[in-house]
């Protein structure tokens, strides 16, 4: 029987009020999440990829940010419309998220223990020694040793990868269905950046739950999602199973990605970029808004890319593509992309040597 | 992120509000607490102050055997003796008074007259300490006047000493010897006789270096002795005839050598709230920033005192004490030109207020002192051409509002004195040009007079917390620069003013002098005067003067010291050592419950013939 | 108040020649109306501080005066002014004339342009200091107490040309009852005041008082305050804990003694009170300044200009110091406002310039204090006056703050 | 932590005797020290007796300054005077003849009652303000609160005392509230309620006078480090655990925002003693404030050193105080 989705977003369009004027930061961004299932979305920085995490949430601080027009459909229940009270019960109960930035996520003036604490009252009724074990547990889950002691140190007193754990730590003491993770290994060395990922891998499995996560790093990708999305301007430009995505990259924007991860096998070779720079986002071209920087445009087809956005079709079972250049784009149609779990987890090291 | 004001946010506002007003009111009654405990401490202080006092004096009377007694009211018994002023054989002038003389506004015989209530007036300042004898603001002297006395007190119609403590007094001939029998039923508050012993012992204690109250000494250095030559008789001995002499030593405040009569008299010093004497009051309590409050002495052995309390409130400012005596918080207030001027005719307040606008002895007079040493001033026709180019009756009706009068001279206009044929230098800056050009002064390419090499240009000081001061020190600087004559206006803090003034380092300074009924005008206008910082610090130095001055201290005899006392003023006006400025108005409004409040034609409001009618008493 | 330059910056025209980081900083800052009418207002109040012995006199410009051999024109006005009257023209004229200058210098080429700007600015000073000095040995104002006012009246007098406010400071009108406390009127625009002043010429002249003090206390301050603390924040050591202790020390010095006792031994003049506020002023410029240094001196370019072997002076003054200065230059921009104050408060107690000139404290004093009777409409103005300027330093100095931000400048 | 507070108590030391030094060599400085006091209103003297009493001031005055007639040199002098401190002698004042301990401790509870009264008035407007606007940023709310902030700032407590007074105070005006003092003049048969409203009816300007400026600044601050933090990483993950908005602004934003209310706090308190000279001076009130008003003018010596010294030491003791405090708070700054 076909899953339902876990969480499903559609037409989700958010916008930012610049000095003069509305930007949109996320035009018309769908997708959805089915059950242990991890998501990435990838893009470069300042496509909307985070604007998209965070509004799942209601994050968005709203005097600057706002959100247009979309629906985010948790459980059945449409999370933008719901009552600020019900979302907060989502927050951290339901949804948790971590953050980019484990230095400044954590508040600097309490424990670390308090912190954790604090979102287990929010969502448990537990007596305090409890709720207490229960923090402790969890910071053993991440693999922090000692975890009493830790309990009652300040975020200052630990290292950042420390932090990051503390922080998925304190994201899952409370069970969430759904962990977002928006870009938790940026600001990490790498050798942490793996240990954190493979954390993350592991405590999905554990936990049943399903991971959203945010990166720009595509060999995190292949390590670790499997469903990923490509945006680009706003917009999902491509959205694959991660086989299909590396097997057959269909969107021009794609393949320059792919191809700017650099291989072991091309030691001397200098690495490719994509040409030309991210359009901004107070003046997107009318058109396709990778067309400046597209390489597939042919000559016919350019005056179709200038003047229509090409939107995402589904133009096989497991894929979905926003260019004209794609083959049997022309016929394919609009679905909600989203594809639920095929088969038993993929070990994570076994696609190692596709990337690399 | 939502923001909307919840409940919860509501209720920790008001946890928020509930906390802060709990801490205000926590202040609150801390404030209030110590004020309280304040005014209690201060009550005991004087409590026990009396107590000891009285234990003191009773352990005494038990060891002489007399009995203490109460006073009877003397007003409604009937005169036995009557007064006597005679001048006995041997030249010496007698006056024995059988009984305390009545103040010659008697409220005693005004209709509706009534003991009780309370009078409450302001003080400007509050006092520092109110021990007698020690330096003392003017306000402390007020209070003292209700617990003190002295031994003579002056008529103020009569203006002559009348016995008070003293039942008779005798001067001898040639006033060098004075003699006075202390009247028997007089008692100090804590029931001990006054006696000679106190008298002599008062005096002491005064002259006792060791005690800090030198300016007050400085009027008794020309006694040479003072003896109790019986239990009731004490003679004091002059070294020289002064014609102040009486007035010295009948003006020496009495105080019971049973209260202050410690074994070391440095005591004395530390003391500042220590007031006990033989008045109609006695001192109840002090509360520091507020008020002093006077209770009636209920063994007083003279008339029954009217008033039940007085209370005298430190209010600083004039404004606030006329808020204050339009709530009827005071019942009497002194008012500025201004406030009068404002509400000296407006029906409202007349209503309820008696208002008095009277010239009083106690005023003093602004002058600007010119320092006679300096090039400018050497010249008595310069001197008068400045006081011609000052225009002081429109000043007068502009700055005091008409509520002042020109000084002829450094005596009080009220005060016998004054002589009233001097007339004020007429404001005429034509006739100052002339003056000025028979001077010697010029006016030279720079449009300033110049005389010689001398430029006509020299700094005025005056004290800079006198507003009145500045405004009249620019009108002046306008009407010299009109003449040619630039002056520069220097304020300067009292201290330091002071300062240039003791080291004559001023070319002419603006001040005030406080006055008096009668004044002795030695210590400013005689010529030796400006040697050890003595008060005559332009160096007034004319031989007439001289002269008159010291004739004037010899001569007892009253005419002739007032005529002599006409001549001087004459020839200090002549001379215009000071360019006199003028002698403002006292401008009273008093409560209108407060009955028989009319002024004395010299010394002005006398508080101790007021009462209140018994329908209008307000507090019992 | 990131509402007065929340406004997007305007890139600059590609024609004109690029302009420098304060040109940009400035023209940022003056975008808002709000801070346009209150630098405005500042300059305005400059510029009568400067000219006010023109604006405000009861000396005619020319006067016909009948002497002894006819009628003979006089300009009083211009023989009454003082040397340093003349000397406050020469000195605004010059820098009015720089800033003119620099305006006009805008179109010419970069490399040009700062050789002209200088020697215009060299020429203009030169040519102050020039006629300063000659005014000085040359110029000798005459004492002129003439009431021109009554001269005119008996026909002595005639065709006077008055300045536009035809009033000294310290001019009475003849003293009578109704002169005094006079209400607005068409003679005196803003009444009288107790001793039958105008206080319209007085609140100008006071003007002078409050700039004069303003500006150069300040500029004693800051030039104090950055010494002191550049060599703070950038030795740090010794010189640090030594420097602050003294910091620390004239913070505790009370002020008001200080002044009091300085005009006791030196007298009253507006340049000890200048000099007294600008001595026990720098110390916030100080601490300032050495917090910015320790900052400056952490960041990579200091250490690369370091390891380029450097002196030491030249990193301070070429690198540290421009970049350490912007925020204290807002800060100077408070402390005019506090030393206009202070001087206003002075004034007040009583302890401020010698009468019979004009501050604004001190009318206030005049006007509302409780032991005198309370005049609304002598009190007003030079309350309004302090507070406008006040207000005027500080949302400029606001204006400033954020059009330096470099978060905000673009 | 123990050991960094003695460590910064000792380092208090020379700065104060260096700061006690400065104002004992600028007060002998001063002249009129060997002349009377200032014991008569200006304008008015009693002829000799001002003369006698100028002598007798001055007496007493040389006697601080002189031994034997030869001067003592201001070293020795500042040494015998902080013996006399360290005795807890701070000397006699000479214009009121009292022990200056006494005075000092008649006149601070004035001061510092309204003075801490005006700071709570401050920071429970302030801080709820402050706050406000900062969540409506941009809004109406926050552009008002903007502008009459500064504007508050700006007004010159001498205009708005000498207006309030002038106005509100006035017999010719509206007689609302009273002119001079701190208290009505019959307290002693008030009943504690009469008490406290009659005593908050004469602090009600001196406060207002005192505390619009303080608040303004402080609620400029406060806006500024909430804002500030408000959109700190912290903050959006509190968020992100379902936190409702006012415990993240209660808890996290908060607690990060005392850091700077309390340097500010310590900011102000030196110098609550130099605004109350104005204040004090324009509604007569008997407090720190005027005493050194009234012992400058007088010249009196032990006085005007005591101030300072006092001045001086609470200065210094509340910069102390927002260091431990800040070290208390702030769990990131270490006490080596």
């Amino acid at each position: 029987m076909p899953e339902t989705p876990l969480l499903s977003v559609q037409n989700l369009q958010i916008s930012f009020r610049g000095e003069d004027a509305l930007v949109p930061a996320v035009d018309g961004v769908s997708f959805s999440i089915y059950p242990r299932q991890t998501l990435a979305i990838v893009g470069e920085s300042g496509c909307g990829k985070s604007v998209t995490a965070m509004s799942i949430l209601r994050l968005i601080p709203t005097p600057p940010g706002k959100i247009i027009a979309g629906e985010i459909i948790f459980n059945g229940q449409d999370l933008l419309k719901l009552p600020e009270k019900a979302m907060r019960r989502v927050r951290g109960g339901q949804i948790a998220m971590i953050f980019q930035e484990p230095m400044t996520s954590l508040n600097p003036v309490m424990t670390i223990g308090d912190q954790i604490l604090e979102a287990i009252f929010l969502h448990q009724r537990l007596p305090a020694r409890q709720a207490v074990k229960l923090a402790a547990e969890s910071l053993r889950q991440v693999g922090i040793a000692d975890p009493e002691r830790r309990l009652g140190e300040y975020p200052h007193q630990i290292s950042g990868g420390m932090k990051q754990r503390v922080m998925i730590a304190m994201a899952l003491a409370c069970h969430p269905q759904i962990l977002i993770a928006d870009e938790p290994t940026t600001a990490l060395d790498v050798t942490i950046q793996a240990q954190i990922l493979e954390l993350l891998s592991t405590l999905k499995t554990k936990n049943n739950m399903s991971v959203l996560l945010i990166t720009h790093d595509l060999g995190v990708v292949a390590e670790n999602a499997d469903v990923v999305a490509i945006m680009y301007a706003g917009r999902i430009v491509e959205f694959a199973d991660v086989y299909e995505l590396y097997a057959n990259p269909l969107h021009p924007y794609t393949r320059g990605l792919l191809a700017c991860v650099p291989r072991l096998s091309q030691t001397n070779q200098r690495l490719t970029t994509i040409p030309g720079m991210v359009p901004n986002a107070r003046n997107w071209p009318t058109g396709c808004r990778f067309e400046p920087r597209c390489t597939d445009c042919k000559d016919e087809a350019r005056t179709q890319c200038l003047s229509h956005l090409p939107i995402l079709r589904q133009i096989n079972e497991r894929h979905w593509v926003a260019t004209f250049s794609a083959p049997g784009y022309a016929d394919a149609k609009f679905t909600l992309p989203g594809l639920p779990v095929r088969r038993n987890k993929t070990p994570a090291t076994g696609r190692m040597g596709a990337t690399d | 992120m939502g923001n909307r004001f919840t409940v919860k946010d509501f209720i920790f506002l008001c946890i928020f509000i509930v906390i802060a007003v709990m801490l205000g009111f926590t202040l609150g009654s801390f404030n209030y607490l110590t004020h309280q405990v304040a005014g209690l401490r201060s009550d005991l202080q004087t409590m026990q102050a009396q107590q000891t006092s009285e234990l003191y004096a009773l352990k005494t009377l038990q060891r002489s055997g007399v009995r203490t007694t109460n006073h009877t009211g003397i007003n409604d018994s009937s005169k036995v003796a009557s007064d006597i002023r005679e001048t006995l054989p041997d030249g010496s002038r007698y006056v024995m008074f059988p009984n305390p003389p009545l103040p010659p506004y008697n409220p005693y015989t005004k209709p509706n007259f009534a003991y009780g209530d309370w009078l409450v007036e302001s003080l400007s300042s509050e006092p520092n300490r109110i021990m007698p004898y020690v330096p003392q603001s003017e306000s402390a002297a007020s209070i003292q006047a209700s617990v003190l006395e002295s031994l003579l007190v002056r008529n103020p119609l009569t203006l002559k000493y009348d016995p008070w403590l003293a039942r008779s007094y005798t001067v001898s001939k040639d006033g060098l010897k004075i003699t006075f029998v202390v009247r028997r039923r007089a008692r100090f508050s804590n029931g001990q006789p006054v006696t000679a012993q106190d008298v002599v012992f008062s005096y002491d204690t005064m002259m006792n270096p060791e005690v800090n109250c030198a300016p007050i000494r400085s009027y008794y250095t020309d006694i040479k002795s003072c003896r109790a030559r019986s239990a009731w008789t004490v003679v004091f001995t002059f070294k020289r005839p002064y014609f102040k002499a009486l007035g010295i030593a009948g003006g020496l405040a009495i105080i019971p050598k049973s209260v202050y009569g410690f074994q070391h008299m440095s005591e004395f010093n530390k003391h500042g709230k220590l007031l006990v004497g033989s008045g109609p009051y006695v001192l109840k309590r002090w509360t520091a920033g507020q008020a002093i409050v006077l209770s009636r002495n209920p063994r007083y052995w003279g008339p029954r005192p009217i008033f039940d309390r007085l209370v005298y409130r430190f209010i600083t400012n004039p404004q606030a004490s006329l808020q204050s005596l339009l709530a009827g918080q005071i019942d009497a207030d002194g008012l500025e030109p201004s406030q009068w001027l404002k509400y000296h005719n407006k029906k409202s307040f007349l209503a309820k207020f008696t208002t008095y606008k009277y010239l009083s002895a106690a005023s003093g007079y602004n002058f600007i002192c010119w320092n006679l040493r300096k090039p400018w001033f050497q010249d008595r026709r310069t001197r008068v051409a400045l006081a011609m180019l000052v225009n002081e009756p429109a000043m007068i009706k502009t700055f005091m509002h008409g509520l002042a009068v020109q000084n002829t001279g450094p005596f009080n206009p009220v005060s016998p004195q004054n002589n009233p044929h001097v007339k004020p230098i007429p404001y005429d800056p034509a006739m100052a040009q002339q003056l000025l050009k028979k001077a010697g002064w010029k006016r030279d390419a720079d449009g300033l007079l110049e005389r010689g090499k001398t430029q006509f240009r020299f700094g005025l000081t005056i004290p800079s917390q006198f507003p009145l001061g500045k405004r009249i020190a620019e009108y002046i600087k306008q009407q010299f620069a009109m003449a040619g004559i630039d002056m520069q206006i220097n304020p300067l803090d009292f201290t330091t003013l002071l300062q240039k003034i003791n080291h004559r380092h001023f070319d002419a300074v603006m001040l005030g002098w406080s006055g008096s009924i009668e004044n002795d005008p030695y210590q400013i206008w005689y010529s030796g005067s400006y040697k050890n910082d003595g008060s005559n610090a332009g160096d007034f130095d004319d031989p007439l003067a001289d002269r008159l001055i010291l004739e004037g201290r010899r001569t007892l005899n009253v005419r002739k010291r007032m005529h002599i006392w006409h001549q001087l003023q004459a020839e200090i006006y002549r001379q215009q050592p000071y360019l006199f400025l003028f002698t403002s108005y006292s401008l009273i409004a008093i409560n209108k419950r407060i009955k028989n409040t009319q002024p004395y034609p010299v010394t002005g409001i006398s508080p101790g013939d007021w009462f209140v009618p018994l329908a209008l008493q307000k507090y019992r | 108040m990131t509402e007065l330059s929340a406004h997007p910056a305007i890139e600059t025209p590609s024609t004109a020649p690029p302009a420098s980081y304060w040109t940009l900083a400035i023209r940022k800052m003056l975008r808002p109306w709000l801070v346009k009418i209150f630098a405005a207002y500042i300059a305005a109040v400059l510029l009568i501080s400067l000219t006010v012995p023109l604006l405000a006199s009861g000396k005619p410009y020319a006067i016909d005066i009948h002497t002894g051999n006819g009628w003979v024109t006089r300009y009083p006005l211009f023989a009454d002014l003082t040397t340093r009257d003349y000397l406050t023209f020469i000195a605004g004229a010059v820098i009015i004339g720089i800033v003119v200058a620099w305006r006009l210098t805008r179109v010419v080429e970069m490399m040009r342009r700062r050789s002209l700007r200088l020697g215009i600015a060299g020429v203009l000073i030169g040519a102050g200091i020039l006629g300063g000095s000659a005014l000085a040995i040359l110029h000798h104002n005459r004492f002129d107490g003439t009431d021109y006012r009554a001269l005119i009246k008996s026909g002595m007098a005639k065709n006077a040309i008055f300045a536009p406010i035809p009033w000294g400071y310290a001019e009475m009108e003849p003293l009578s009852k109704n002169a005094i406390n006079e209400l607005p009127s068409w003679h005196h625009w803003l009444g009288t005041d107790r001793s039958g002043r105008d206080v319209l010429a007085r609140m100008l002249w006071a003007s002078r008082v409050a700039m004069g003090i303003g500006f150069v206390s300040q500029a004693i301050a800051l030039s104090l305050g950055i010494i002191v603390g550049a060599m703070m924040g950038y030795f740090g050591g010794i010189f640090d804990l030594l420097g602050m202790r003294l910091v620390e020390m004239v913070e505790a010095i009370p002020t008001f003694f200080l002044i009091l006792t300085f005009i006791a031994i030196f007298g009253r003049s507006i340049l000890m009170i200048m000099v007294i506020l600008g001595v026990t002023g720098w110390t916030g410029y100080a601490r300032f300044l050495r917090a910015e240094f320790l900052r400056i001196r952490q960041l990579d370019y200091i250490v690369a200009a370091r390891a380029t072997g450097m002196p030491l002076w030249r990193i301070m003054f070429r690198h540290m110091l421009p970049n350490g200065l912007t925020p204290v230059l807002v800060s100077a921009s408070f402390g005019l406002a506090g030393a206009v104050t202070i001087e206003s408060s002075l004034s007040y107690l009583g302890i401020g310039v010698r009468p019979p000139t004009p501050s604004w404290g001190g009318m206030l004093n005049a006007a509302g204090n409780p032991a005198t009777v309370f005049h609304w409409f002598e009190a007003l103005p030079p309350g309004l006056a302090l507070f406008l300027i006040v207000l005027a330093f500080n949302i400029v100095g606001e204006a400033l703050r954020d059009a330096i931000d470099p978060k905000s400048l673009s | 932590m123990l050991s960094y507070i003695i460590r910064r108590i000792l380092l208090m030391f020379p700065t104060l005797i260096g700061m006690t030094f400065i104002i004992f060599a600028v007060i002998r400085m001063a002249p009129g020290l060997t002349t009377a006091g200032g014991s008569f209103a200006p304008g008015m003297l009693g002829a000799h007796q001002a003369q006698l009493a100028q002598q007798h001031f001055m007496e007493r005055r040389l006697h601080l300054v002189t031994r034997n007639g030869k001067p003592i040199p201001l070293v020795v002098q500042y040494v015998q005077w902080i013996n006399r401190i360290i005795h807890g002698d701070l000397g006699t004042s000479i214009k009121f003849s009292e022990p200056v301990t006494k005075l000092v401790l008649q006149r601070l509870p004035v001061t510092l009652v309204i003075n801490v009264i005006s700071l709570i008035i401050i920071y429970l407007v302030a801080v709820p303000g402050g706050v406000l606007a900062a969540i409506y940023r941009g809004r109406f709310v926050d552009r008002a609160f903007g502008i009459s902030s500064l504007v508050l700032y700006s007004l010159p407590v001498i205009w708005v005392g000498s207006m309030a007074i002038g106005f509100l105070a006035n017999p010719a005006y509206l007689n609302w509230f009273p002119s001079a003092g701190l208290h009505a003049t019959n307290t002693s048969h008030m009943s504690y309620f009469q008490y406290v409203f009659d005593y908050a009816w004469h602090i009600t300007l001196p406060v207002i006078c005192l505390s619009y400026g303080g608040f303004a600044y402080l609620a400029k601050q406060v806006r500024g480090s909430y804002l500030e933090n408000m959109f700190m990483d912290f903050t959006r993950t509190a968020k992100a655990k379902g936190l409702p908005p006012s415990a993240v602004l209660l808890r996290h934003v908060t607690q990060n925002s005392m850091l700077p209310m309390i340097t500010i706090v310590g900011m102000t308190v030196p110098g609550l003693l130099g605004g109350s000279v104005i204040v004090e001076k324009i509604f007569s009130i008997q407090g720190m404030g005027r005493l050194m008003y009234q012992a400058t003018y007088a010249r009196d010596l032990p006085v005007i050193q005591s101030m300072a010294l006092v001045s001086a030491a609470i200065t210094l003791a509340s910069y102390l105080l927002v260091d431990i405090a800040y070290h208390a708070i702030d769990p990131r700054v270490n006490y080596d």
